[in-house]
């Protein structure tokens, strides 16, 4: 039978996206690091045990859920199956407007699209094209977003400055508003 | 809780009404306590006072309530007025229907908004779970393709501009709303322009270069106003007799002076 | 013992970002899609059992790992941003209008809720809950609007089909015979 601490763990490492150190997981159950550990170390071994096909590993110093390297082929074939691999015009809009209004926060380029962005901005901050730069000051702290070095070298470009410049063109009035007020959080 | 009694509680203890629906769904239900000793009077009053505490007088919303008032005062005056014999049969029938169509509207809303509840409740027991959103380990990246293969340093501008260039504005469809091309402010100030030279007028007169079924319900809500306000008296001598008009106030009155000056927008 | 098709399941599960539909399950384990499901639905059962703290489900038309709702005080501890914003009264109505009358134009919602409905819609439009799906074919061609993949994942439904009937909310005898006394000329 599963401890509470232990289920909490299961679900916490479920829903990160990064390794979680135990000093995190110790804090957030109000135990010691070493009962994180033990704890931890447990479930890895009983997912063993259950030969399940994800695995339970510390890795960069905190523990997290992985597929098990046994089931790599299928993940490959995921991965070269499962997604479409063109850019498509919406990612590549959305990059535009990172690249252009950085640093700049998920409501604010979703708002000037007009769309949820929250997919497409995942899937470029995992190809590597786009990272969190800084955080708003403002309340609710939103994440502001900007683009890599990976990004300048894909377009060989040497600084954000080599951007074409936008010349006389004018935003309408809506981005304007949402670039001013975007940072508000989410009604 | 003096609320079901005394119908100025209405004004403390009502939220703030989206709409005319909202508010005449709670006025209703809340007298369902009471279900025989529902007034349609007591609905219009809180109706005119919530029309009274609308600060800017949003067009949509106040032709909605408009209309809704027009029908509910129409209801009300049938109530006062029992002898019925001479009632054009046509005008009775239009009035059953027009409150046909409003109950049905009414009830209508009422559907959704019971929906809308389970719907809060289903994604509050679906917020308790969060996803898994971590995606790909780093050892499954390579295998990705470059999606900015092909990618210019222009087509990457072009996009911008076509993110931030304003879409064209999606066309709202007015046909079903009348136009309202009068506010009560408006009508209130000629009323106190034109009463204090007549004196004595019927709503009949009042009324009668009026096209428009709004404009003359502005009217009534203006001259329901100055009522309120003890600048006119109101005097019916019988059943459908004509509304005789009384203009009791001052000759100069303002429209400053008057709390209906918040009607502005 | 788990077999090699449930393991390849959890791996994959494990790296999607979102629900995995089992049709494509089912092509890259090549199994037929009843079988996908019928493995789903064990490894479901099989976490339970376990008294894990995650779940196996089935939302949006896919599969997917999700936190177990039991540990929600931890998790919400855990997740720093507010991604699970409780949405208004107002944008709720809204919502529901769009959900059981879809397609549905912004005037339709609007006639319905009896106000302006322009900026909740554009509100759950940018956050994701509903789109545009057609065009009115009459004059004026109205947008119209239905709901999302995400509505779906934020109710926590697999298909539309699982709403319940609009007939459930009917209103009773004694609201309608409360609604028809209220309106009644001669009372």
């Amino acid at each position: 039978m599963a401890s509470e601490e232990e289920r909490a763990i299961e679900a916490i490492l479920m829903v990160a996206e990064d390794p979680i150190e135990p000093g995190l997981l110790a804090q957030l159950l109000e135990v010691s690091v070493e009962r994180v550990e033990a704890m931890c170390t447990a479930l890895a071994e009983s997912y063993e045990a259950d030969d399940r096909g994800f695995a339970l590993v510390r890795v960069a110093g905190g523990y997290r859920f992985q597929s098990h390297p046994d089931l790599s082929p299928y993940v490959e074939r995921f991965v070269l199956e499962g997604q479409n691999a063109r850019m498509s015009s919406a990612a590549l809009e959305t990059l535009a407007i990172v690249a252009y209004k950085q640093p700049v926060s998920r409501a604010q380029v979703s708002a000037i699209r007009g769309v949820n962005v929250d997919g497409v901005m995942r899937t470029l901050q995992v190809r590597g094209y786009i990272e969190e730069v800084a955080r708003d000051p403002g309340p609710g702290q939103a994440v502001l977003y900007g683009t890599t070095r990976m990004f300048l070298e894909k377009l060989g470009l040497d600084t954000l400055d080599d951007l074409p410049p936008l010349g006389d063109f004018v935003p309408g009035p809506d981005v304007v508003e949402a670039l001013e007020q975007g940072l508000r959080p989410d009604a | 809780m003096a609320g079901i009694l005394d119908p100025m509680a209405y004004d403390v203890a009502t939220p703030v009404f989206e709409g005319p629906f909202d508010l005449l769904l709670h006025l209703i239900t809340r007298e369902q306590v009471d279900l025989y000793e529902i007034s349609i009077s007591r609905i219009i009053d809180a109706y005119l006072a919530e029309l009274d505490r609308m600060e800017n007088l949003d067009l949509d919303v106040a032709t909605e309530f408009l209309l809704i008032a027009s029908t509910l005062i129409e209801l009300k005056t049938r109530r006062l007025l029992p002898g019925r014999d001479d009632v054009d049969l046509d005008e009775e029938l239009a009035l059953w229907e027009e409150r046909d169509v409003l109950l049905a509207r009414l009830l209508e809303c009422k559907t959704f908004k019971d929906a809308a509840d389970v719907l809060s409740r289903l994604a509050a027991a679906a917020d308790r779970s969060v996803p898994r959103r971590t995606g790909l380990e780093e050892r499954f990246l390579s295998l990705t393709p470059d999606l900015l293969a092909g990618v210019t340093p222009a087509r990457l501008k072009d996009a911008f501009i076509r993110a931030v260039t304003p879409k064209p504005p999606a066309r709202v469809l007015l046909d079903h709303v009348a136009p309202i091309r009068i506010s009560v402010q408006d009508a209130v100030e000629e009323l106190i322009d034109e009463l204090p030279r007549v004196g004595v007028i019927t709503f009949r007169h009042l009324t009668q270069e009026l096209v428009e079924r709004l404009e003359v319900i502005v009217r009534f809500l203006a001259v329901l106003e100055l009522f309120k306000e003890g600048l006119v008296d109101l005097d019916q001598d019988g059943n459908f007799a004509d509304l005789t008009v009384t203009w009791l106030g001052d000759k100069a009155v303002t429209l400053e002076s008057l709390s209906v000056e918040e009607y502005q927008g």
